[in-house]
């Protein structure tokens, strides 16, 4: 049986020089999951106040993965991002009150009541909406990487998946086309072990989704997704190798998903022992106890992080709840784009 | 007779069919173990078994031309999409494989497709429509819509039996909202008859799903204010669809609202208001009028739904302008 | 003006929009080496070299939704279909994805997916279809269907400029058969713009495609044989359509026929047949005459293929039954 | 990279004994090969005279990989065949006569005029007409073997598809759903190194496409596709693997497509050099001289053969050419079946 490359894990300071992160960069780092973990439990929150309309799903476990991904990618790059992706959002920039307004159905939500939970994206900040249909993204990821390609730009797309996601037609055809052109592009998938209520081992035969990639012609690599800092160097690398002409990297990040597929699922048939197992690994805890071993963050300094997100979230709260819900007339606004939306620089 | 909830009863009419018939087995996403996104198939798993109760993984299109190789060995599948909106990840299967293989080399196609559809739950653009519009345009399948726990029951039962690939369109806004009186034991529907939801002589209502309820209660409103008697016609099934009934109706009435809650454009009440305007043109004492979504995806937010799904308002004013006509 | 066939059009189109605007490129199917199935695309590859003229392995998803991410980057894909029928594998890219993109987050999506379609040449089931009935029911998207090669070209080009995603059904049996004037230069032809491609004033024919040839000889048929006056109106797009040039030619002839090749139920027709009934009922003197292909899939043999398309002598009887109404 | 296991070439009598095949089956085989080429030799004179309307497609240069897989397959087994696999249908025992007919459009082909071209099949036979929507009947064939998994049948389920093909996603979700059940399925891939006019370099990334098996956790096989024993011996192998619960296979046939894409292509895009050594490996002449060599067939022998063919087709394109064009009223017929049509044995 192939075997993906295993990372191994960045252990020590050194590590991190190698991996091109200074004190600030791992401190935006903590800071991105704090926020990100913040902004879905604010969610939780809302939800049992009922000022979430439908579902709420969040990403509990995948901050690290998420985060560590998009600290990686440079401002020009673009990304797809998937349903437990919301550091990805986080870490490019999006604002959090944008979000909690998007989980309201709110205008100032960044799809202005059109969609809701994560399916959402600031296109400016390098970010694609996803739809549900999963992982009709991955072609569109590649779209972008043969557009840079074309364009002989120096910019690299990711395109996440689900575990689950990796059955489906589209993320074949979407890596079968990436192998063929060695497109810059990186796949990245979010392994948190279930599809919904579906294990791994409902869901493919392989050992390893990392494993698939070489069917593609590239490389594969697998990823403990509870360590920010190695999803961190094996992104960075994978993206500046495909920036390089270097082609795919499918990149599989394993996490266990610490929630219920949504809020209405109590997750029942996830082992108690696996979610113990991924309590202990939570990758926030994680990378806080390693930032204090290597005496990057202090108490203090942590203190201040921490407020610093609380208040930043409280803010975003008050600012989201005051943003209005939809006009009922506009509901019929925008199914067709007017010419002079391609009239911007992007578009030029 | 018992009282059963529109889910109890779908859940019911499978269950007995997996009773009967040893050939009956389900495959979809999340049904085994979970008992299903809507807990339709709760309990099945262990009562039949792994073998017989497929948790799928996420692919639509194995699921769907699974089913289909399945049929053509003699089994009866029937395959569950999570969300009626997932079934897009499967049209090439249904359309170009399951709809024309009888057509093209007289082999039967038994396959049934449930699909949890409809909106009302701010569920969003994935999550809420009614795709039945796209499939009543491919020749080769026949389509379902339920509106009652007897027809969801008696229904579900004759897509198992009906030898073609048929798309079964549970509305996920009745299954535990509406309840009401199952016959007990074997019921079947047969398809291609409509129910005469409510009688009535002024005005008909041609509709079909959730809509059902929306007509009613519109009705009961003018028939309180006014005395306008409005008959409500469901449709029961699209494919095949009863146009004697529907006629029948018009021939009544003389006025018709076409009323469906898939968006405007091609949706399948362009296809009855046409016949009806083919057919019964001398009869209509003025222009059918259709009442549906708007050409636009399902929204999230709560204001921009209830703008965008018919209302029981929307039908009243339909009413009063088409008696006004 | 210079005389060209309507394939011919469609690549003077390509080629010179690509000469223009450095941002559109294509992909598909043996599109490159080859030429395209059809020859659309012959010598583009050695022009605009393989970065702009790419020959795509066989995904329909993955050319499309490609395409997608490549036109949210600032680029103006122009895919093809290598058959519209194949279209079916692409669906959920299309109707999911690049049809709600817009309306979810503001985002525009610029594609052009061209769709090779139609029969008349037992291409059977899989390689004869119009499938434009299925995406006429898709808010998001435009389509466009040129009858003549003026409009080939001219749609092609504001197919390409348009900020959405829109379908291009290029009828293959008028791809060599039907030459006519073209305009020199650039030539863009408006969405929403019917053409009235032959004037009359007792019946109208509603029509698109390839359609608008056999209409036309039914015409003259009719005209030669007793005087009657038919007035095609050819929609030139479906998404948008006018409804406006529809309606007036109706309000003329106070008659009307829905001509199309694609099949009966829920087809765009329907729709047609539908609106007019609804909107100028009063002006009519007889029903809406839909005339199209029947429910089945489109047969391979001769004799059924002919069975199966609206002939020249279909549409004579419904003018005169119409007349005669 | 990975690599599929390659096959080993059958070379001798004894490696033929190991196979299970007896002299006669080894002569069945010839004959069976030499009527899928006079087939489709013929089709092209009938197509030639215009009495096959549409287009018009072979498998020249098949005929080896899909007899021996048929041969391969029991009885009971069943198969969707593509488009260069006349020789399944041939050996499956399809009537040529029928054959012609279909082509013709006539009511006694296989589709009884509503298809034509290869799209037929008698699933009386054990065979499931394909679609042109390439590779659909991929995910049918699992479904067939998830039925004799339920029903706990030996039966086999074979699924083909052309190298092009593979790179769809029903390929991907067929091959993944098969590979998490196990399911009695071997998958054959056409590999004809092209896909109309796209070389096996635009069409995936990787080196061969049976290296894909991996990916879904079981078994792929290259294979000489011009070799008709060693395509049987790993044929049955993979059959007789999976009949016995030993889940699916990947076989990839390596040949090249000899003529065109269909009649109208004169595939000038096939490098010269590549169809001269692929006519020098001809299928049908390659096992003829392997025959004479081990002295299965003689002079007298191959003459009885070829006459016994000759006259076979001959009368089949007598009777094929008797059989009338379907009425023209009969077009609606047919588009639903009614409830007698699943009161047989093979639906009870
Ligand atoms: C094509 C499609 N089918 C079904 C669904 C319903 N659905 C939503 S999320 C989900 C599970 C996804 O699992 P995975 O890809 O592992 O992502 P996770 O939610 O575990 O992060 C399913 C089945 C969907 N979104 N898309
Ligand atoms: C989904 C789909 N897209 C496009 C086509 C058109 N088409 C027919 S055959 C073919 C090439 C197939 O190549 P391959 O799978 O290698 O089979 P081969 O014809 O070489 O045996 C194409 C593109 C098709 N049949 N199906
Ligand atoms: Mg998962
Ligand atoms: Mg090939």
């Amino acid at each position: 049986m192939a075997v993906a490359r295993e990372a191994t894990p960045v252990e020590s300071a050194a590590d991190v020089r190698d991996a091109d992160l200074d004190r600030e960069d791992l401190i935006q780092i903590y800071r991105n999951m704090l926020i990100t973990r913040g902004i879905e439990e604010r969610g939780h929150i809302l939800y049992r106040q009922g000022k979430i309309p439908g579902s709420f799903y969040t990403g509990r476990g995948n901050e690290g993965a998420a985060v560590g991904v998009a600290t990686a990618m440079r401002a020009h790059d673009v990304g797809a991002a998937v349903q437990r992706d919301m550091g990805v959002h986080v870490t490019r920039g999006t604002e959090p009150w944008r979000i909690f307004a998007q989980y309201m159905g709110r205008v100032d939500g960044l799809a202005a009541g059109r969609d809701g939970n994560v399916h959402m994206a600031d296109l400016r900040l390098g970010l694609i909406a996803m739809v549900s249909h999963l992982p009709a993204m991955m072609p569109v990821a590649v779209g972008c990487a043969l557009a840079f390609k074309i364009r002989k730009e120096h910019r690299v797309a990711v395109g996440w998946s689900g575990d689950g996601a990796m059955a489906r037609g589209d993320a074949h055809e979407a890596m079968n086309l990436a192998g063929v052109h060695r497109l810059p592009v990186v796949f990245v998938v979010d392994n948190n072990q279930y599809a919904y209520s579906t294990p791994n081992r409902l869901e493919f035969g392989v050992d390893h989704l990392a494993d698939r990639a070489e069917a593609y012609g590239f490389e594969g690599v697998l990823v403990d997704g509870t360590d920010v800092l190695t999803v961190y160097r094996e992104a960075h690398r994978a993206i500046e190798k495909a920036r390089e002409g270097g082609g795919p990297t499918l990149l599989e990040l394993v996490t266990l998903r610490m929630e219920g597929h949504a809020v209405h699922d109590d997750a029942f048939y996830v082992p108690r022992e696996l979610l113990e197992a991924y309590t202990k690994k939570d990758p926030i805890e994680r990378y806080r106890r390693w930032l204090k071993e290597q005496g990057v963050l202090d108490e203090v300094a942590e203190d201040a992080v921490s407020a610093d997100v609380k208040k930043l979230l409280g803010d975003a709260l008050k600012r989201a709840d005051e943003s209005p819900l939809p006009a009922p007339e506009s509901v019929l606004d925008g199914v067709y784009a007017e010419p002079e939306e391609l009239e911007t620089p992007h578009h030029q | 007779m018992a009282t059963k909830t529109y889910l109890q009863a779908i859940s019911d009419g499978l269950r007995e069919e997996m009773r009967r018939d040893s050939r009956v087995f389900l495959i979809g996403e999340d049904i085994g173990v979970y008992g299903g996104a809507f807990k339709v198939t709760q309990g099945f798993l262990q009562e039949f078994g792994d073998d017989r109760v497929i948790d799928a993984p996420l692919s639509e299109t194995a699921i769907v031309g699974g089913c289909t190789g399945a049929a053509l060995m003699g089994m009866r599948p029937v395959c569950e999409m999570q969300f009626s909106d997932f079934v897009s990840c499967a049209f090439d299967q249904l359309v170009t494989v399951a709809a024309k293989q009888h057509y093209r080399v007289g082999t039967p196609v038994p396959i049934v497709v449930r699909l949890p559809s409809g909106g009302g739950f701010s569920g969003g653009p994935f999550h809420s429509q009614n795709p039945e519009g796209f499939f009543a345009h491919c020749p080769g399948l026949k389509i379902a819509c339920p509106a009652t726990p007897a027809d969801a029951k008696g229904l579900i039962v004759q897509a198992i039996r009906d030898p073609n690939p048929v798309l079964f369109f549970e509305h996920k806004h009745l299954y535990r909202r509406i309840k009401g009186e199952v016959p007990d034991g074997e019921h079947a529907v047969e398809f291609g008859k409509a129910r005469v939801h409510r009688e009535g002589s002024d005005i008909s209502i041609i509709t079909y799903g959730a809509m059902v309820y929306t007509a009613e209660e519109a009705a009961q409103a003018v028939a309180d204010r006014d005395g306008t008697s409005v008959e409500i016609v469901d449709l029961r099934t699209l494919t095949p669809w009863d146009k004697q009934a529907v006629m029948a109706s018009v021939a009544k009435t003389s006025k018709v609202i076409v009323l469906h809650e898939d968006t405007h454009t091609s949706g399948f009440g362009a296809e009855i208001a046409a016949t009806i305007a083919e057919e019964v043109f001398e009869n209509l004492d003025a222009p059918v009028r259709r009442l549906t979504a708007p050409d636009t995806p399902v929204p999230f937010s709560p204001p921009l739904e209830k703008a965008y799904l018919p209302q029981v308002e929307d039908v009243v004013t339909a009413i009063e302008e088409l008696s006004a006509y």
